[in-house]
């Protein structure tokens, strides 16, 4: 089964970790993710100006362009994913909008398609139980706190990858990998997001909160679903380590390079190394 | 006495040979009839044109009766009953509203001019309401003039 | 400080034009803080989000100019999400920048971004930002 | 030929100042079918009617006009007048030449008036020649009446019937009357014991000779109308005999086990065999059967074995009982908004979390707790609580547009219940406007917060979590500027939204009354006929109709009661005879009025031959529901369907002599 595939445009550079064991992990899954042949970046961010269609050209030719490719596209960032949905569901909901703005566009695009998060291709198609079935490196005892920041979930009746209060399906996700998922109350709360241009003070006050949060929870990994999520903890740690010694670092990766180390992926395949605060220790102490 | 009476009684005097349109209204009994007879409580003043029949409800009226006022001499036709939702019988005057949007077709597929006829909300306490539709529907049949295709088709 | 309302101030221009850009009507916000209680960036903003709206709707445009709030947001949505009357501080917020950004007049701090830095960051967050600071 | 007389009234000078009366009663004399007219100083005056009786006896009259005031009026006067001198009532009319005549045309050359009084009643004569003689009919009362719902509203309606010397039959869906009163420890403004109050009113119900109280038991049915309605109910095994039971208790001691308490809102367990509660009203178990080993898989049976009367019966079945009423009053009440609907309050989730109602049973001395604040999670007493307001109500986003009226109060007796129990705890109320809108509302408010020292917090919570053991709840204090608030808290309390009953509105359907879009049942006006519903002879009482407190509920049970009882004051009731006929040789059967009718009045009906074939389908009016107000007359394309005193043939007449 093939599912073309959107990585924007993080993906296809400093997140390509995140690109990689996500497409490894889904041949050991059954289904691969075809990148689409054309596409641009979404924009990063849906336009909240309510009188001008022009923020939607963006995401609307890559809807345009996956809809060519097929009745569904999917995406890994949370970003990409929240854009994407919103702009079809804006045009949907709104024909007139859709109409003028496809008056731009070189192809048209008429509403169609669907637009699925990898996650939930593993939790829908797939199925967690499935994914279970196919670890053959549990990772047993790892205390993981799922980190969903706001793009996955919000608006809940917009995006609504799952229930956007209290979310569960990357913790989900976690059991079937044989990690220990562990609650944290801020799992939703924003990391800072593009104030990491400029405003980095405000993103490591924001960051700091959410790690420690799920530290003091019990977690010794975070995992994320979106390369500025990941950005914004890694490089907060940097700071907050040199201002408060008593900071523990704590490693963030992304979700599926835990996947792809389950599924069976070598530390080199899954980029282990590249994380900023390394996994390897901790998996070594723990023996998987 | 306010602005509207004083204009009103010199009109009397002035239309006496002139043309005097004749009026039909159909209204219900709960609303607009007792917001009329409220007018004459009051000793309001207003045109004598209009002769009113009382029904138990707007949705009682059948747009047909409408058609019969023009071809017995009618100029103008009112329609008035209880408010959206102060219908005496809950919901009966949804139905006349529904039913004069249909009737609007029919009305223009005979010819009718409909600005001879017009619908309106009173309750029984806008007397003053009333009296301003008589008016303001009296003087607007007036320049209309008399109604005569309906009576010319009869013949 | 004092404000001094008037019908011409409350009704005027501005206030319509940001109501149309963002697409909210500032009337339905009654006030209840629930954004202001849920937003991250609430601790760091000089008036904080239902403040802004409460503001707008006294019309004082002015007093949301000077904050450092419209800047500060995230785009996060935690405002909207849990608004009780569907009222979205962040499109209000945006509309805020828009008045700005569509006068040319680019976020000053921008300048202040580490561009080294950025080449190493995610492209998603110049993307991000250029759109919020930049005309 | 007709021989109609008319009476033009002078009305002293109130219509003769602008009203040629002399005129008028001469012109119409040579109308044909006229045979008598008048002119005369005062119609409504004693001579006037001795002469108005007189003239009809006198020149053998099959119809009368008054051409006089508004027949809003004296229509009635001369109505009852012309009965009395032998004519049917609906052959008398009365044209209205003052009020919208005389009186609003002042030209006092009289030209006007008496040409527009001319045309008002030459409409009305040819009217009347097609008037037929009509008959107000009288339907017979069934003198008994049916509340359904048992809460303190119903409870309070059945007494008041009860009372006033007529039988009731109560019917209560759950094992015991008392609705949600009877889970209140105590009660705003006073703060009397809820139980203390509540208990002997359902106990003089249950004793009332008037009065049978069916539990368990739910109306399947109900058909017929305004006097007589046939009431079909449902009587769910309780698989103890009734009759029998003494309400020892022995089998509810003995039964090994234990489900979560309804009544308890699981905050506490009850046996298999159970009465929701220990003052239960009647005082009779019942098994709740899928939770019974015997009765699912014949195992167990100790109730049986330790009952002394023998009452515990397993093979009972549900029962269908039919009950003939006048009167249907409905008092079903309301419920919360169920525990999932609040995602960042972490109900569900966190158990220290809980519902206004669930804090009333931890305050309630024959609670869980034996009236001990203590937290759900671990029996801990809380240190301090966290109250929030409006949770899930004026939340049009998420939650019910509305305000639930009563939770800034209830909230404000929680305060005090906490501060009287716990000296030490602090509460905090998270609120966005206070409600207290009542006799002595206000100042309990404010004792709340100045005497028993509750911190008031205008602003919205906008998540509670858990961290370290401690449930923190961050919000805003909208009062000073807008800040961030943050509490750590043992306990939060949601005053949540009073909402509708699941199935409300299927239950309306059945019932034939309007619910709003809520499911709130409708009033018929909400402030003029605020207990009565567009279908007669049902009533409303108590929560059914939207949030109240006990005050308000129990006067709307009396308000009902009260018409209840004014409709058995006589035998039969009386009805306008202006009611809607089809005609049966030409109605098709498209139903058009029968969706046009608002009191669902018209009825498909079958025609069968005497082979009971269905050869015919009709429309056909019922009288008892049908309040003459026309509008499946216009609705009817084949004008199949007409409305007495009110035909067709009688408004074209009055057209035509326009
Ligand atoms: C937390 C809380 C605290 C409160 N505190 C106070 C207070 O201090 N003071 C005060 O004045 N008010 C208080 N109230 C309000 C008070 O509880 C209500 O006003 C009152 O209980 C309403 O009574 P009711 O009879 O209308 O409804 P209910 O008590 O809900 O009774 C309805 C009854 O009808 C039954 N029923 C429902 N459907 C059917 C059916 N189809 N067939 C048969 N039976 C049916 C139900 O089982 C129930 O027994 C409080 C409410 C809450 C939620
Ligand atoms: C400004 C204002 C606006 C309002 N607007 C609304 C509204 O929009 N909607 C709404 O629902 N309610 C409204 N109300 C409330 C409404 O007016 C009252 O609820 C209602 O009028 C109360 O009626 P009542 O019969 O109790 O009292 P009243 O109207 O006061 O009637 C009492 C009567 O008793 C007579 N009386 C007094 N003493 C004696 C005596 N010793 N012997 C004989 N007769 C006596 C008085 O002369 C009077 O006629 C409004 C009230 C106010 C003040
Ligand atoms: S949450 Fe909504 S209603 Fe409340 S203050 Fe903010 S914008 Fe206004
Ligand atoms: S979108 Fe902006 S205003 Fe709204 S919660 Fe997020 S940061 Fe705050
Ligand atoms: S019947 Fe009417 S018009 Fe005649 S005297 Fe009586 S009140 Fe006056
Ligand atoms: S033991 Fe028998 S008599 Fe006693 S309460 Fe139970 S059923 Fe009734
Ligand atoms: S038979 Fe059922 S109700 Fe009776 S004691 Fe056993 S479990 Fe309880
Ligand atoms: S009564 Fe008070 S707490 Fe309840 S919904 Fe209304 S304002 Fe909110
Ligand atoms: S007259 Fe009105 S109430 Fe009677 S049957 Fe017709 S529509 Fe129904
Ligand atoms: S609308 Fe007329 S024809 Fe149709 S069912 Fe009713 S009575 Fe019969």
């Amino acid at each position: 089964m093939k599912i073309p595939y959107y990585p924007g445009c993080t993906l296809n550079t400093v997140a390509k970790p995140f690109d990689e064991s996500a497409k490894a992990s889904a041949i050991t899954l059954g289904f691969e993710l075809e990148e689409l042949s054309e596409w641009n970046c979404c924009g990063a961010g849906f336009p909240l100006t309510n009188d001008n269609i022009m923020g939607l050209a963006a995401p609307t030719k890559v809807l345009a362009n996956a809809r060519a490719a097929g009745e569904t596209v999917t995406t890994l960032c949370s970003v990409c994913y929240n854009v994407l949905k919103r702009t079809n569901k804006a045009l949907n909901d709104d024909k007139e909008r859709k109409a003028t703005i496809n008056e731009f566009m070189e192809l048209e695009y008429d509403g169609s398609l669907n637009i699925v998060h990898y996650l939930e291709i593993l939790r829908d198609t797939v199925g967690f139980d499935k994914v279970k079935e196919a670890v053959k490196r549990p990772l047993t005892g790892i205390k993981v706190g799922a980190y969903y920041g706001c793009m996955l979930l919000r608006p809940g009746g917009e995006v609504g990858i799952d229930n956007a209060e209290a979310p569960t399906i990357i913790e989900d996700l976690l059991s079937a990998l044989g990690c220990e998922p562990v609650d944290f109350p801020d799992k939703i709360e924003c990391c800072g997001a593009h104030l990491a241009m400029g405003k980095t003070d405000v993103v490591e006050r924001l960051s700091g909160k959410i790690m420690t949060s799920a530290i003091e929870s019990g977690a010794e990994v975070i995992v994320t679903s979106c390369p500025l999520c990941q950005y914004n903890l890694d490089k907060s740690q940097e700071k907050i380590k040199s201002s408060d010694a008593g900071f523990k670092t704590v490693p963030v990766v992304y979700f599926t390079q835990l996947l792809g180390l389950a599924l069976g992926q070598s530390e080199d395949e899954t980029s282990l190394k590249d994380n900023q605060w390394d996994i390897r220790p901790l998996l070594a102490e723990r023996g998987v | 006495m306010n602005k509207t009476e004083e204009k009103t009684k010199e009109d009397i005097v002035e239309v006496d040979k002139a043309f005097e349109p004749k009026i039909m209204a159909y209204v219900c009994n709960w609303c607009t009839y007792a917001g009329a007879d409220l007018a004459g409580t009051g000793r309001m003043e207003y045109r004598p044109n209009v002769r009113i029949i009382k029904l138990t409800c707007t949705g009682r009226i059948d747009p047909l009766f409408i058609l019969k006022a023009f071809e017995n001499g009618a100029d103008g036709v009112l329609v008035s009953g209880c408010h959206p939702g102060d219908c005496h019988y809950t919901t009966g005057n949804y139905h006349a509203r529904r039913r004069w949007i249909a009737f609007k077709e029919l009305m223009e597929f005979t010819g009718i001019d409909m600005r001879r006829v017009h619908f309106s909300w009173i309750s029984a306490s806008e007397a003053i309401k009333w009296v301003d539709l008589v008016n303001n529907v009296t003087e607007e049949i007036e320049k209309l003039g008399p109604f005569m295709e309906y009576k010319e088709l009869k013949r | 400080m004092k404000i001094t309302l008037s019908k011409d101030k409350i009704e005027s221009e501005g206030i319509a034009l940001i109501e149309r850009i963002s697409g909210e009507d500032l009337k339905q916000c009654y006030q209840c803080g629930n954004c202001s209680g849920g937003c991250p960036v609430s601790l760091e903003m000089e008036i904080t989000p239902s403040q802004m709206i409460r503001q707008l709707q006294l019309g004082n445009i002015e007093g949301v100019e000077e904050a450092n709030t419209m800047w500060l947001c995230l785009g996060c949505q935690q405002c909207y999400s849990r608004c009780p009357k569907s009222v979205s501080a962040a499109k209000i917020l945006e509309a805020l920048r828009q008045l700005h950004l569509r006068k040319g007049e680019d976020h000053a701090e921008i300048a202040e971004m580490d561009m080294p830095l950025l080449k190493r960051g995610p492209q998603q967050a110049m993307v991000s930002a250029f759109r919020k600071f930049v005309s | 030929m007709p021989r109609i007389g008319v009476f033009v009234c002078q009305c002293g000078n109130n219509i003769e100042s602008t009203v040629d009366t002399q005129k008028v009663a001469d012109e119409l004399k040579e109308m044909p079918g006229v045979a008598y007219t008048c002119s005369y100083k005062f119609m409504c005056s004693s001579p006037g009617q001795e002469m108005f009786k007189n003239a009809i006896k006198d020149n053998d009259l099959d119809g009368v006009i008054v051409s006089a005031c508004s027949p809003h009026m004296h229509e009635k006067t001369f109505r009852k007048a012309s009965e009395a001198a032998g004519l049917n009532p609906y052959k008398c009319e009365v044209a209205n030449i003052r009020e919208q005549c005389s009186w609003v045309h002042h030209d006092e050359t009289k030209k006007v008036g008496t040409v527009k009084s001319l045309d008002l009643t030459r409409m009305m004569l040819e009217r009347l020649k097609r008037n037929k003689p009509l008959k107000a009919t009288s339907i017979p009362v069934t003198k008994k009446a049916l509340v359904i719902g048992g809460g303190i509203s119903g409870i309070q309606a059945a007494l008041d019937i009860a009372d006033g010397g007529v039988e009731v039959v109560l019917v209560e869906r759950e094992p015991s009357i008392g609705g949600n009163m009877a889970r209140l420890s105590e009660t705003f403004p006073t703060m009397d014991c809820s139980q203390c109050i509540l208990t002997p009113k359902m106990v003089e119900a249950d004793l009332h000779e008037n009065i049978k109280i069916l539990t368990y038991a739910e109306v399947e049915k109900v058909d017929g109308y305004i006097g007589n309605f046939t009431i079909t109910i449902n009587k769910k095994a309780k698989y103890v005999d009734e009759s029998t039971c003494t309400g020892c208790g022995e089998c509810w001691e003995k039964c090994p086990f234990k489900a979560d308490s309804e009544f308890e809102l699981g905050l506490n367990k009850r046996k298999v065999i159970y009465t929701p509660f220990p003052q239960s009203v009647p005082n009779i178990p019942v098994i709740d059967a899928p939770k019974c080993p015997k009765i699912q898989k014949d195992k167990c049976g100790l109730c049986a074995k330790v009952c002394g009367p023998g009452s515990i019966d397993f093979t009972q079945k549900d029962e269908i009982v039919t009950e003939h009423v006048g009167a249907i009053i409905v008092a079903t009440g309301f419920e919360l908004m169920p525990n999932e609907h609040f995602g960042e309050y972490g109900y569900g989730k966190i158990k220290d979390v809980v519902s206004g109602l669930q804090f009333e049973r931890l305050a309630s001395s024959s609670g869980p707790t034996g009236g001990k604040i203590e937290r759900p999670s671990d029996g801990k007493t809380p240190e301090s609580i966290v109250f929030i307001q409006c949770a899930g109500s004026r939340d049009e986003a998420k939650g019910v547009s509305y305000c639930s009226k009563i939770c800034c109060m209830y909230t404000a007796k929680h305060t005090m219940l906490y501060k009287h129990k716990v000296h030490e705890g602090k509460s905090y109320v998270f609120y966005m406007d206070i409600r207290a809108g009542g006799k002595r509302y206000e100042e309990f408010v404010r004792k709340a917060i100045e005497d028993d020292g509750a911190m008031y917090l205008r602003g919205r919570v906008s998540r509670v979590y858990e961290k370290n053991g401690k449930i923190m709840v961050q919000g805003v204090d909208t009062l000073s500027n807008g800040q961030q608030v943050e509490i750590e808290a043992d306990m939060v309390v949601l005053a949540t939204a009073l909402i509708s009953r699941k199935g409300a509105d299927s239950f309306a359907q059945k019932l034939g009354i309007g619910y709003d879009k809520d499911k709130f049942y409708s009033e018929y006006h909400p402030k003029l006929k605020p207990v009565e519903t567009v279908t007669a002879g049902i009533y409303l009482s108590g929560t059914c109709v939207g949030p109240m407190d006990i005050p308000e509920s129990v006067s709307m049970g009396s308000a009902a009661a009260s018409k209840a009882l004014g409709l058995f004051s006589s035998d039969k009731m009386a009805r306008e005879p202006i009611t809607a006929d089809v005609n049966k040789t030409t109605c098709n059967a498209c139903w058009d009025c029968v969706t046009a009718c608002p009191y669902t009045a018209i009825a498909k009906t079958e025609v069968k031959d005497r082979e009971g074939n269905i050869v015919q389908m009709l429309a056909e009016v019922n009288v008892g529901l049908c309040q003459g107000c026309g509008v499946c007359v216009a609705a009817c394309r084949s004008k199949s369907i007409d409305l007495a005193g009110y035909t067709d043939e009688q408004v074209y007449a009055a057209i035509n002599a326009f």
